[in-house]
């Protein structure tokens, strides 16, 4: 049966969709068994119903905190794709200070700043510190690496698009 | 030699004799800061000024028991006891009992709570119920005088040791009565000894771990304040046995009083030769120094007690090598707690087999006490091993106050646990407790009542040990951390059952891979209530809406 | 005396570039009489340490680093010392000091509550002073007079049985009598 | 020569020299533990716990680096439990301190990297601290990145046991301990460092850095550490 996959990003760098379309040829091999019904690169604004998701980046802000949400509820098989989602990574370096300070830091105070002012209605609030997914929902799978390889990622997918429970021996896994 | 002691002792008995009455004013740590200092000056003023400087005598002592009924006078022999008597009240009483010689009914100890209140104070339960040994002169003598201790019976068993005992005797007389330290970990106190005097140095050190950090334990303080020759003459008998020429006196710098009144034993006994080259005129020669501890809890733990000794950041060191072998300046060392030096005196003057003759086959001997918390009689107990906790708590202690019900009692401090309502009737000993998921500790005992939480008791030991684990290894280091995030969060509402389970996780990983006995200990507290109380636990973790997220915490420590 | 003259001396000379105490101020003359008695034995670091924060209330930078070279301790191993135990510090504390016991039997006799009302009444955390140094507020863990519990230490006096409200009203008395 | 006894190492049967450590009979025999603080050449602090092996009839664990071996010890180096507990350790230390390895000079030579891997930690269970931790670069040659630091006091023994300088030490306790140079003052400006550089080869992390290094070049040679040691001894 053919199934239905979701990627889609969160706080992250966007690396992990790159190297995921570094699958390149194999992606054809991907088409074969499921559907991309969400994804950046999809155009779908809804996020319905899938057997698995590739959740990249880290939980950012107030919108991410609900999406989240909805997608463990609307998702069989959660992974945590690559660092950000798995251990919040770049983004949690600002988890350090207070999010007012790192804000007025980023706009107002860095040198090329012209009559700055902090973002309020544009982009979605931040929350007080950045988060990996597992703090919010459960994750099903963690495929950590900044970013993970292609290689790893092509693999990860064939076991769980076919039922089967990938393993990260210790040549396959790794951070950063 | 002897003989200076026995001149000495009948000195003062003689002095005693005539006065036909003694009033002794208690000037424990507890008593002094609620004035039992003014008080005595004044009692001395009031006896002057009624012209009974002749008939009745005036003296301070050491911690007399119940801290909380003070500032506390006895008359002797009459063994009445006053509690809360304040400055203003001492001509009144002087003129009332040692005038008129009729007892101040409203003043009598306990007279100001629920339970029994009586005349002769060695009949009310608090007293009557305890056996003091290791306590036997604090709140008799004063502690500030050599010879009042001298007359008590002083120094004899060191006299003994020193000229009619061998060194295998007097280690096989420790032996024998089956003292186990008093610290807490109740290692074999003869045993250690042994060990000791086994390794071959020229130079060995016995230290005396006065660095009592247990929050809500105060025994040591009291020994120290009330009777420190008892411990210098316990520490001189140990040098003699295991063949050490130095002692450390090693003590918190909370304790100031301690400090003054053992720095004044040591000078004392020294102008006496009880220390010094020619202890008693014999060929032993031991020499003692205190040393000031710098507010490190993780510093009553033996290794990091010598590291700091050696002035050093106290940090444990990994055993073996132990200090028996390695220790202080890598030198075989002896270190005992301040109780098992107290208790070394008595069982050479009567015997290890009358000391093993007490208590329980395994735990021989007396165990001393601090009570606190909610407990109506708070103060320093000794009671036999082997007496029930319901016993200690409702008859010595007398209960829990306004009416309140009894939740649970907390022994061993941050290493130990809480035993509830329905284990009160087992006896305490080293073993017991330890099943019950608590540890016999340095004997601190607090108990807790309805309105005590014991998810906060759990965090607030974690943050204890967090605060004081030394960061040398990281179980403890980080460990204590994670465990009190995940508990603050519990107590703040925020927690999940994840967090619950992560706790319980953690926990046995921290206590088996733990340096020291510090985090080998800290999750102590923390699983003892989720044993007896996780319905607490369960009760502070809100209940998740249908169908909502299932991973962990959706909150920030 | 003369010796511990000749020390202060040796070391003012031997300067290099960091601030020298000065030579007269008797504090530095107990310290160095101090590390002589135990002849600048490395063991007797913490005790040396006592002696100064008793000289001083704190443990001043300038006098750390003359008991470093005159102990010829390593500087790092001093600072590492100094910071490990809680009783020394590195800051000044205030005129006056309260102490707030939260030992086991004072926290279950609600310690607590105590911290709390100071930190609401008077702006102050265990560990902060005011800002004119009139007032410090510090922790202890068991200050062993567990009978009294809450027990407070302010200047060196045990305080038993406090209640918040009373221990704000004694604190704002002894800082206004300061005046 | 000490008195030759045999154990049993993971069920095998072996001939060691008493006096030896558990430790040191594991890599003989080509058993790996893993370890943080133990180095070769440096005094045993047994401080990361992470080499802690069972011992038949006794309920506590023990650190192999600090242990001797004793004769019929019947030795068990990795049972379920004990790599639960070793995976928890290893998580612990990323939760302590901010370990962004995408973004760490020492990425893909790192002990701390590899031993993750090795413990098959695929994420961390605990939540991070993220305390805030200061860089020190003041130093001509090299860096100190607290975020990266793990406590492992490698280089506080190696400046004080091989160089002797003592240039290092640590502050605080607890959570809140912090490497120090001198007097908590910036290591450029240390009046007891000599630049010598053995800090940061047996940093097992990219918390001491050199500056003549990015990521991908890294080479650290903690090995040397025991082998000058070595030297030393024969020409004592």
């Amino acid at each position: 049966m053919r199934k239905k996959l979701a990627t889609v990003w969160l706080g992250g760098c966007s690396g992990c969709h790159m190297s995921f379309l570094d699958l390149d040829e194999r992606l054809l091999e991907i088409a074969q068994w499921a559907d991309v019904v969400k994804s950046p690169v999809v155009d779908q604004k809804e996020f319905p119903e899938v057997d698995v998701v590739l959740v990249e980046g880290a939980v950012v802000n107030a919108e991410h905190e609900e999406e989240i949400v909805l997608m463990r509820r609307r998702s069989r098989v959660l992974v945590a794709f690559g660092d950000c989602a798995v251990t919040a990574n770049v983004p949690s370096m600002r988890n350090a200070w207070p999010k007012e300070v790192v804000l007025r830091r980023s706009y107002l105070e860095v040198p090329g700043t012209v009559e700055g002012r902090v973002p309020t209605e544009e982009v979605a609030a931040l929350i007080d510190r950045v988060r990996p997914l597992h703090e919010l929902v459960k994750v099903d799978f963690f495929l950590p690496g900044c970013p993970p390889s292609a290689d790893l990622i092509y693999y990860v997918l064939t076991e769980l698009l076919h039922d089967r429970v990938p393993v990260l021996d210790e040549a396959r896994l790794k951070f950063g | 030699m002897l003989g200076k002691l026995d001149e000495i002792t009948a000195r003062v008995r003689q002095r005693s004799q005539e006065y036909r009455l003694k009033l002794q004013v208690c000037c424990g740590a507890g008593c002094l800061s609620s004035g039992a200092g003014e008080l005595l000056e004044e009692l001395k003023r009031a006896v002057a000024a009624q012209g009974l400087e002749g008939e009745v005598g005036v003296v301070p002592t050491g911690c007399m028991g119940p801290c909380n009924q003070g500032p506390l006078v006895r008359v002797s022999p009459d063994d009445t006891m006053y509690e809360k008597v304040v400055a203003g009240e001492a001509a009144g009483l002087v003129e009332c009992h040692c005038g008129r010689g009729e007892e101040v009914r409203a003043k009598l100890l306990f007279s100001g709570g629920e339970g029994p209140v009586c005349e002769r104070a060695s009949e009310h339960p608090f007293f009557r119920l305890q056996r003091r040994v290791a306590l036997e002169n604090c709140g008799v003598i004063n502690p500030e005088s050599l010879e009042d201790y001298i007359a008590a019976g002083g120094y004899r068993a060191l006299y003994h040791a020193l000229t009619g005992m061998s060194r295998e005797e007097v280690i096989a007389e420790i032996k024998q009565s089956g003292l186990r330290g008093r610290g807490g970990a109740g290692y074999p106190t003869g045993l250690k000894w042994e060990t000791v005097y086994k390794h071959v140095s020229a130079e060995k050190y016995v230290i005396c771990n006065g660095d009592e950090g247990d929050p809500g334990a105060f025994m040591d303080r009291g020994i120290l304040e009330g009777d420190p020759h008892r411990v210098l003459e316990g520490m001189a008998i140990a040098a003699y046995a295991v063949g050490a020429r130095k002692g450390y006196l090693y003590v918190r710098a909370e304790y100031p009083l301690a400090i003054k009144r053992f720095e004044l034993a040591i000078k004392n006994a020294r102008a006496q030769h009880l220390l010094g080259s020619q202890v008693l005129g014999t060929e032993f020669q031991f020499e003692v120094e205190i040393r000031v501890g710098a507010g490190a809890f993780v510093c009553g733990e033996e290794t990091a007690l010598i590291a700091s000794i050696e002035g050093r950041r106290g940090q444990p060191q990994p055993r073996p090598p132990y200090p028996a072998e390695r220790g202080l300046w890598g030198k075989p060392t002896l270190i005992n707690n301040v109780e098992t030096f107290a208790n070394i005196v008595p069982i050479l003057i009567q015997g290890g087999e009358w000391y093993a003759s007490i208590g329980t086959p395994k735990s021989a001997g007396t165990k001393a006490f601090a009570l606190a918390g909610k407990i109506n009689n708070t103060g320093l107990i000794e009671v036999p091993m082997g007496t029930t906790l319901r016993q200690i708590i409702f008859d010595i202690g007398g209960g829990v106050p306004d009416g309140k019900r009894f939740k649970a009692a907390q022994t061993g401090g941050p290493s130990g646990g809480c035993i509830p309502e329905e284990h009160l009737d087992v006896p305490v000993d080293f073993e017991s407790v330890v099943k019950l998921g608590s540890i016999m500790g340095s004997g601190g005992l607090i108990v807790m009542d309805e309105s005590s939480s014991m998810v906060d008791v759990a965090r607030f030991f974690m943050e204890f040990c967090m605060d004081e684990s030394c960061g040398k290894c990281v179980p403890c280091r980080v460990g204590t951390k994670q465990m009190y995030d995940l508990l603050h969060r519990i107590c703040e509402g925020r927690g999940t059952e994840s967090d619950l389970a992560l706790l319980e996780e953690l926990a046995p990983m921290v206590k088996e891979t733990s340096l020291c006995g510090l985090g080998m200990t800290a999750p102590n507290p923390l699983l003892s209530t989720l044993r007896y109380f996780r319905e607490e636990y369960l009760a502070l973790i809100p209940r998740r809406a249908e169908g909502a997220s299932v991973g962990p915490s959706a909150h920030q420590p | 005396m003369a010796r511990q003259y000749e020390m202060i001396m040796r070391h003012s000379r031997n300067s290099s570039g960091t601030a020298e105490p000065p030579r007269t101020d008797t504090r530095y003359k107990r310290i160095a009489a101090a590390m002589q008695k135990h002849q600048c034995r490395p063991d007797a670091l913490i005790e040396i340490l006592h002696k100064v924060q008793d000289a001083f209330g704190y443990l001043p930078m300038e006098a750390v680093r003359f008991v470093a070279r005159e102990m010829r301790v390593p500087p790092s191993r001093v600072y590492g010392v100094a910071t490990f135990y809680h009783f020394f510090s590195l800051k000044p504390k205030g005129k006056h000091n309260c102490v707030i016991c939260t030992g086991t039997a004072c926290h279950v006799r609600g310690a607590q509550a105590i911290v709390n009302e100071i930190q609401q009444q008077l702006g102050l955390r265990p560990g902060q002073t005011t800002a004119d140094g009139k007032l410090g507020v510090q922790i202890a863990r068991c200050i062993g007079c567990c009978g009294l519990a809450p027990a407070v230490v302010l200047d060196d006096q045990v305080l038993a049985k406090v209640k918040p409200g009373e221990m704000v009203e004694t604190l704002r008395a002894r800082v206004g009598g300061a005046r | 020569m000490n008195e030759i006894v045999s154990i049993q190492l993971d069920g095998n049967e072996l001939k060691v020299e008493l006096g030896r450590t558990i430790l040191d009979v594991c890599r003989e025999a080509g058993v790996d533990l893993p370890v943080m603080c133990y180095l070769e050449g440096l005094s045993v602090v047994g401080a990361c716990r992470l080499c802690v092996v069972e011992i038949e009839g006794s309920p506590r664990l023990f650190p192999a680096c600090t242990t001797p071996v004793a004769a019929n010890q019947a030795i068990r180096t990795q049972t379920e439990k004990l790599k639960r507990y070793r995976r928890m350790i290893v998580e612990l230390f990323f939760a302590e301190r901010n370990h962004v390895c995408a973004v760490c000079v020492a990425n893909n030579a790192c002990e701390l990297q590899d031993l993750a891997r090795r413990v098959g930690m695929d994420h961390v269970r605990f939540p991070y601290l993220f305390p805030e931790c200061g860089v020190d670069a003041s130093h001509p040659h090299a860096v100190l990145d607290h975020n990266r630091c793990i406590l492992c006091t490698r280089c506080v023994r190696v400046c004080d046991e091989v160089e002797g300088a003592h240039t290092w030490d640590v502050m605080g306790r607890g959570h809140a301990s912090r490497v120090i140079a001198d007097f908590n003052e910036p290591w450029g400006s240390s009046t007891t460092c000599t630049s010598c550089g053995k800090c940061v080869q047996v940093c097992p992390t990219g918390a001491l850095w050199p500056k003549a290094a990015s990521m991908g070049n890294l080479r650290k040679e903690p090995g040397k550490i025991g082998e000058l040691v070595a030297k030393r001894k024969l020409n004592a």
